[in-house]
């Protein structure tokens, strides 16, 4: 991490003046509206507020949650059901907050706990966050006169202060969350929701914890909910069941939608925008305004999906005069003693792969598969299409793949490990295919390889990334370097295959498993990779397991083969030794007989 | 041209930003068995997938008997009269061979109709018809396959490495079937191949890619072996 | 705002030249969407009615009466949207509310902030108390007597079986009936909920008849609950006495012969026969014509609420809220359902009629009970 | 006893006559159907219109699965065929016009409460214990209808196209198989299934403009425990449809409510696979 400095950077700056903009919109509005509005104003910037959270939730990390007002509803509740049944006082409020805070946690965490494990598909997630609401809405039923089942509570003490300071409440309670909100999504942190969104697979294999970043990211906004929750029903001084109903989650959804997701702002002022119009509109024509607001949003998420935003900003853009851009640009260092360098691990090699096989229902797609990986050395895997080498990278790099069999990385039984556990056991794993996070930039995805070392800043980016020589090198050889603000999508196809490389070494491997590096590069880019995992193995002591092809490329730079065939080893030696089989000459003609496997 | 049942010019195409398929053109008369070598990861699999429209060109054009057919999708190909066996998830492994056989045609009707003239070409796969397609021997899927290319009556098939682990008396029987298909039938073939032997034993013509393009083509005869041919695909 | 007070001033001196003074605005927070919407057309034409009336005859202290209509989404945020409206930006004098309890809990804290005299005019579960409200509609004292006493007198029933939804009304009826069941010496064998939007009472119809009570008395939410356990009950041959408190006579119309036998008790029946009824009831036709819609045990009171708050301000002298507010407990109404006088803290004491569903839908009238009295409400507005 | 038995088999029956049509489209199509609810209401109002028009309650199912046919082509054609690639989206967009569906019938219908005949009333006497009628018969309906679309996708053509596009969509296409078109029709025969259901359940409910949501949530938890599977759906129906009998019954009906979420959400954390591979 840098030293802090007293200058701020940009992105501080711009989040500095439009949080004071806000704030002084929030200090004079009062002034300049009427009773009615202010009303009417206090409540949709408490429920904006919470438009936020699903916009991070949704629009920037891909959480698809219809229950974001369940915690609305705990925070109100919270305050609802102290103030009624205990008592009302100062100490009674914080006391009510701090339940509002701990119970939206405490049901947030229950939540990600039973939504977002290694392998839940985002549709039985959503789902889960749409049972929420209306199981706690059902809770909240049966809780007769305590919680007052469907006439909710109301009446109860609070706090009759003028409107004007409910407003400046409720106002800089949206400005200081959503000027935290913008600024978690522009810091280093919001890149790795991005990049969760993008590509959730792969940003666990880069060792990056997606359930429990989720699980993290549902609490925090649970929390802000809740706030906003309680402070809604000590203004209004009225809970119902309503406030945690899964219609509620579903405006929420709606406005972020039609304001633009992953734009922030463009959901609050939908929010904004649209629940004020509806104070207005849905007393004169109550049906037709459902009506309409449910088939604007058919129409913006089939036509416009990044909603209304855009249409906005992109009017905003062409009007002002150009400014240049300035492209954020990151320093690259070399990480200071790295485990790679440091080398040793013990007399114990650093992958050893025992009895090993995976079925896919009747189809035994690996069998009985045993290996030694040292360190020091690349250990080319070949065999034809089929034959399970990809298979076998997957049971190495994810515990929960294979059928049978034992693994040990660095002596390390993997058990049942999800692939980020597994790359903190320090194995990394590139892909054949090369879609890594389509707008991330070069040193966006380098520092997200990073995380699992160097973990994250939460409200800030930092410019500096460290990097292992390893890495450094494959920038190099390949001119990333050059190009650490361009978006990786527009990279050509040998760079994106290096920055896969260089991520995966940012990790600081001890085994690496690459499926075809080289799969569609030029020769030239062949060489400079060979020349890399080369150097890999001899002066960084790494463990290489490599899937290829082209023989010639497994000739020049590996010190053994093993052949897979139909699942099993065929054979394993020298290159040499393997070329001069018959029987491997035999497989890859065709000749083979079935009988011999 | 108007011989030619499939034309390609300038084809170019590939994943994402990678050119897999380099400007290839070439033409492939009525029953004529045109060879595709090369080692693998050449872009051979990935010249049929985009001729059969799974993979969308960057350029170039699909001609299917004077027919602009580059941008046609899959299916409609397929309905067209090109049969493809891809070299992976060929077949349906949970559903019978019968259904397997049956998906090869559009109709059941047509499908009851032409089983007894292919069943001399597979006796073997006809007789296990109720049995689940994953657990047939990987010949007898290969089998499979052709049976299913051959009962669509296609005019074109494009065959991906059909080979590929079969012991030699399988691949004799196969390359039987298909000189029979090309002669009998009139069907062109397109076959992808790195079984060197196998595909000049039946091909008229052949051509291999490297890196996604054409580096040599010529007809096969006499003077052209296996010898010749496999410095440029050598193990 | 001003601005626009004296424009509305200025409009009125010139097209209403009848009256010279500002019209008393009178909020109707309404569920023109959601639960409600069923009954709202109907509230809303008793409240128009009653405004044409009044205003026919001169207006209250010379001003006329306008009404100001709200949708409240029979909830709590919708409620809260519509007081804010008819509070703070249409300004109105008086609210008169045919609500669901969330919704009047909602509207509470507004009305009291705003100091505007309510009159809630929906039946309810009870013990609900505010300076600034007066409810002229029946509580569970005085719905459940009628029904219990006779299934008591009539069929010696002892074993009764309760069910409702799970929502505050379900709940505080059954919980008074329970009581008051057992105070006349009868058990309650089974009392069973269902989650307030749920349709499939199979679970508690078989509780039912392996309890096999003597009578039955059912508190769901209107609607589809109450309709389709009315519904199971028959197509699973449940045919002892049967008492709902939450049909009403149209529900029973359009249910057919599903509701046959079962009982109810009202302060309104549209079968009345006096003659305040039978001139309500043409009132009603000839203003709305086709589009009239059946008054009921909702719109009824709501009718009654406007005379009551006219009546209070003109007994006030001005539209002053604690003046009304004072005045409230002392006017009374003579509407299609008598007279009426809030006089019980805040409640009012009703002649109840025990209706049984004929056959063709239609609601007959066993047996009337004057003047039950609602019993302690609100014990803090005890005169 | 003997009726709690009944209640479970007929409580199952109607759960997997209600979450067919959804599995269907969530089996072919990767699609979760939000919309499906809103079906169910369409479904409802058939029948209430069948019944008002005097034609026989027998026909009103049918009658229903055609309109609901025809709908969901056009539903489909329109709205989800865009959003194949963005699947959440689909969910939102499916969403929306449930909201949309259930408004336009608030405007056509009115909120209240509408009636559709019953085909079947009263009880009849199986084994000794009175039961109702209807629901035994919505029951039989439901194992026919399990017969049915467990023939439909092992015997007939279509099926077969399906079970295809379900494993390999690729494949598939390459054999000569429209998937647009097979997704097409599944869509069109999961609304139409929808719709049926939705008329089939009428009787024993009551129409309104939100009749389908409660089902909503219920259908979502026994498809995704189910997996691609009918045989699995009605197991799944039978064990959480009985769970939710039984505790509605010995313990409490609104516990017996939330039954099915829970239980099947501890289910699919424990194990995501569900009931599939029983």
């Amino acid at each position: 991490m840098p030293k802090s400095e007293i200058t701020l950077s940009r992105t501080h700056r711009t989040a500095l003046v439009g949080c004071l903009v806000g704030l002084c919109a929030v200090a004079v509005a009062p002034f300049f509206l009427d009773t009615y509005f202010t009303n009417v104003l206090i409540r949709t910037l408490l429920l904006a507020a919470v438009v936020m959270t699903v916009d991070i939730l949704w629009g920037y990390t891909g959480i698809l949650t219809f229950g974001q007002s369940a915690f609305f509803g705990i925070g109100a509740y919270a305050c609802g059901l102290v103030f009624t049944h205990y008592g009302f006082g100062p100490g009674w409020a914080l006391g009510g907050l701090a339940l509002a805070l701990g119970s939206a946690a405490i049901v947030a965490a229950g939540t990600g706990w039973l939504a977002f494990f290694h392998g839940s598909s985002p549709i039985y997630a959503s789902i889960i966050t749409l049972a929420l609401p209306i199981v706690l809405t059902q809770v909240i039923y049966s809780g007769g006169s305590y919680t007052g089942s469907s006439s909710g509570l109301s009446g109860f003490p609070t706090y009759f202060w003028s409107l004007e300071v409910w407003f400046w409440i409720a106002g800089s309670f949206l400005v200081s969350t959503t000027t935290a909100g913008w600024l978690l999504v522009r810091s280093d942190f919001g890149r790795v929701l991005v990049a969760i969104r993008e590509n959730e697979d792969r940003s666990a294999y880069l060792g990056i914890p997606v359930s429990r970043i989720k699980t993290m990211l549902m609490v925090f906004a649970a929390m802000v909910a809740s706030v906003a929750g309680f402070a809604y029903a000590a203004f209004s001084n009225v809970v119902a069941p309503e406030l945690a109903g899964f219609q509620l989650g579903t405006e929420l959804l709606i406005w972020t939608a039609l304001g633009g997701r992953a734009t922030l702002l463009g959901p609050v002022f939908a929010a904004i925008g649209i629940d004020t119009m509806s104070s207005w509109l849905s007393g004169a024509m109550p049906f037709i305004w459902k009506l309409l607001t449910g088939i604007a949003f058919v129409g913006v998420i089939v036509a416009l999906p990044r909603g209304l935003a855009p249409l906005i900003s992109g009017l905003w853009n062409r009007l002002r005069p150009q400014r240049h851009a300035i492209p954020f640009e990151a320093n690259i260092v070399k990480a200071s003693a790295t485990r790679m360098l440091q080398g040793s691990f013990g007399d114990a090699p650093p992958l050893r792969i025992e009895g090993l096989s995976r079925r896919y229902g009747s189809l035994e797609v690996l069998s009985g598969v045993n290996l030694v990986g040292k360190g020091t050395e690349l250990l080319g895997v070949i065999g034809p299409n089929g034959a399970g080498k990809t298979t076998l990278m997957r049971c190495i790099s994810d515990g929960k793949e294979r059928t049978t069999g034992t693994l040990y990385i660095n002596n390390v039984e993997i058990a049942s490990s999800s692939p980020q556990q597994v790359v903190g056991l320090g194995v990394g794993r590139s892909f054949q295919n090369t879609n890594l996070f389509e707008t991330l930039t070069v040193s966006e995805c380098l520092k997200l390889a990073r995380y699992r070392i160097d973990g994250t800043s939460l409200f800030s980016r930092s410019d500096t990334i460290a990097l292992p020589q390893p890495s450094l090198d494959i920038l190099q050889a390949t001119g990333l370097d050059k190009k650490l603000s361009e978006q990786t999508q527009n990279l050509s196809h040998g760079m994106k295959r290096g920055l896969e490389l260089a991520m995966v070494l940012a990790t600081e491997p001890s085994v690496l498993l690459l499926d075809e590096p080289t799969a569609g590069l030029t020769r030239p880019e062949r060489m400079a990779i060979g020349s890399v995992l080369t150097k890999l193995t001899r002066e960084f002591g790494l463990c290489i397991v490599l899937i290829e092809h082209d023989l010639d490329f497994v000739r020049a730079i590996s010190d053994r083969v093993v052949v897979l065939h139909q699942g099993a080893i065929l054979m394993e030696g020298t290159v040499e030794e393997v070329v001069a089989s018959d029987l491997v000459k035999a497989v890859y003609a065709g000749h083979k007989e079935e009988e011999v496997a | 041209m108007s011989d030619a049942i499939l034309t390609l010019s300038d084809l170019t195409s590939g994943y994402g930003s990678a050119s897999v398929v380099r400007d290839v053109s070439l033409d492939i008369k009525q029953g004529e068995i045109l060879a595709v070598l090369g080692k693998n990861g050449m872009g051979k699999s990935t010249l049929l997938k985009t001729i059969m429209g799974f993979v969308s060109p960057f350029g170039g054009q699909v001609i299917l008997r004077d027919k602009n057919v580059t941008k046609a999708p899959p299916h409609t190909m397929a309905r067209s009269g090109v049969a493809h066996i891809p070299q992976e998830n060929t077949l349906f492994p949970d559903l019978s061979v019968e259904d397997n056989l049956r998906l090869g045609v559009n109709s059941d009707r047509l499908f009851r109709q032409r089983l007894p003239a292919i069943e001399p070409l597979f006796p073997r796969i006809l007789e296990r018809m109720k049995q689940r397609a994953g657990t047939l021997s990987g010949g007898e899927q290969k089998m499979l396959l052709m049976c299913r290319g051959l009962i669509s009556h296609p005019r074109l098939m494009l065959i991906d490495e059909i080979t590929e682990g079969l012991q030699p008396a399988m691949v004799d029987r196969m390359a039987e079937v298909l000189v029979r298909a090309r002669d009998d039938l009139g069907i062109s073939v397109l076959l992808v191949e790195q079984h060197l032997d196998f595909a000049l034993s039946i091909a008229n013509r052949f051509m291999i890619l490297k890196l996604g393009e054409i580096v040599e083509q010529g007809v096969v005869d006499s003077q052209v072996t296996s010898d010749q041919l496999s410095a440029h695909l050598a193990v | 705002m001003k601005l626009k007070k004296v424009l509305v001033g200025i409009a009125c001196c010139l097209g209403m030249s009848a009256y010279a003074a500002e019209p008393i605005k009178i909020g109707i927070p309404v569920g023109l969407s959601g639960a409600n919407s069923v009954v709202a057309p109907s509230v809303v034409q008793a409240s128009e009615l009653a405004v044409e009336e009044i205003n026919a005859k001169g207006g209250v202290l010379g001003r006329p009466l306008q009404l100001e209509i709200a949708d409240d989404a029979s909830g709590a945020q919708g409620a809260q949207r519509a007081y804010d409206s008819l509070v703070f930006q249409k300004e109105v004098d008086g609210i008169v509310a045919m609500e669901t309890t969330a919704a009047r809990n909602a509207g509470l804290p507004i009305v009291n902030r705003g100091r505007v005299p309510l009159i809630y005019t929906s039946f309810y579960e009870g013990r609900s108390c505010s300076p600034w409200m007066y409810i002229n509609a029946w509580v569970p004292e005085q719905q459940v007597e009628p029904i219990v006493d006779q299934f008591m007198s009539e069929y010696d029933a002892k074993k009764f079986f309760l069910i409702g939804s799970d929502y505050a009304f379900g709940r505080g009826m059954l919980k008074f009936t329970r009581e008051y069941v057992e105070s006349k010496g009868g058990t309650v064998v089974g009392e069973s909920y269902l989650p307030i939007e749920g349709s499939d009472w199979t679970a508690i119809i078989s509780q039912l008849r392996s309890a096999n009570p003597d009578a039955l008395i059912t508190s769901t939410s209107g609607g589809a609950p109450n309709v389709t356990l009315t519904r199971q009950l028959r197509s699973a041959g449940v045919d002892i006495p049967y008492g709902n408190y939450a049909i009403d006579e149209g529900t029973a119309k359009s249910m057919g012969g599903n509701a046959e036998g079962v009982y109810l008790a009202a302060s309104y029946i549209s079968s009345l026969d006096t003659p305040a009824n039978r001139e309500f009831l043409q009132a009603i036709k000839d203003k709305f014509g086709d589009d009239a819609e059946t008054p009921n045990e909702l719109s009824v009171p709501q009718y009654d609420g406007i005379y009551a708050y006219a009546a209070a301000v003109e007994k006030a002298g001005s539209t002053e809220p604690s003046a009304v507010i004072d005045a409230l407990s002392e006017v009374t109404v003579e509407g299609p359902r008598g007279a009426i006088k809030m006089d019980k803290q805040r409640h009012a004491a009703l002649t109840m009629y025990l209706g049984k569903v004929a056959s063709d839908g239609s609601v007959e009238v066993v047996k009337s009970f004057k003047n039950v009295d609602p019993g302690e409400q609100c014990p803090q507005f005890a005169d | 006893m003997g009726s709690v038995t009944f209640d479970i088999l007929t409580t199952a029956g109607i759960l997997f006559v209600v979450a067919s049509g959804l599995m269907i489209i969530l089996g072919v199509m990767k699609l979760l159907n939000f919309a499906h609810g809103a079906f169910l209401t369409a479904g409802g109002y058939a029948a209430y219109l069948t019944g008002a028009a005097g034609i026989s309650p027998w026909f009103s199912v049918p009658l229903a699965g055609i309109v609901g046919v025809a709908f969901g082509l056009v539903v489909e054609r329109t709205i989800i065929r865009p959003l194949y690639s963005r699947p959440l989206d689909a969910i939102l967009a499916t969403w929306g016009l449930g909201i949309v569906i259930s408004q336009i019938f608030a405007l056509t219908f009115g909120r209240g409460v509408q009636f559709a005949p019953s085909p079947l009333s009263g009880t009849i006497e199986v084994l000794g214990i009175e039961y109702s009628a209807y629901r035994l018969a919505v029951s039989v309906i439901a194992v026919l209808l399990a017969i049915a679309l467990i023939g439909l996708l092992s015997l007939t053509r279509f099926g077969l196209n399906a079970r295809a596009v379900i494993v390999n969509e690729d494949l598939a296409r390459g054999l000569g198989i429209d998937s647009t078109r097979v997704r097409a029709i599944t869509f069109g025969l999961g609304s139409g299934l929808a719709c049926a259901a939705g008329a089939l359940i009428t009787p024993l409910l009551s129409v309104d403009p939100n009749m389908g949501l409660p089902w909503l949530v219920n259908s979502f938890m026994l498809v995704l425990i189910s997996g691609v599977s009918f045989p699995s759906l009605l197991l799944a129906s039978l064990i959480l449809g009985g769970t939710q009998v039984l505790i509605s019954t010995f313990i409490s009906p609104i516990l017996g409510g939330m039954t099915i979420v829970v239980l099947a959400a501890m289910i699919l954390r424990l194990n995501p696979k569900g009931f599939s591979r029983a």
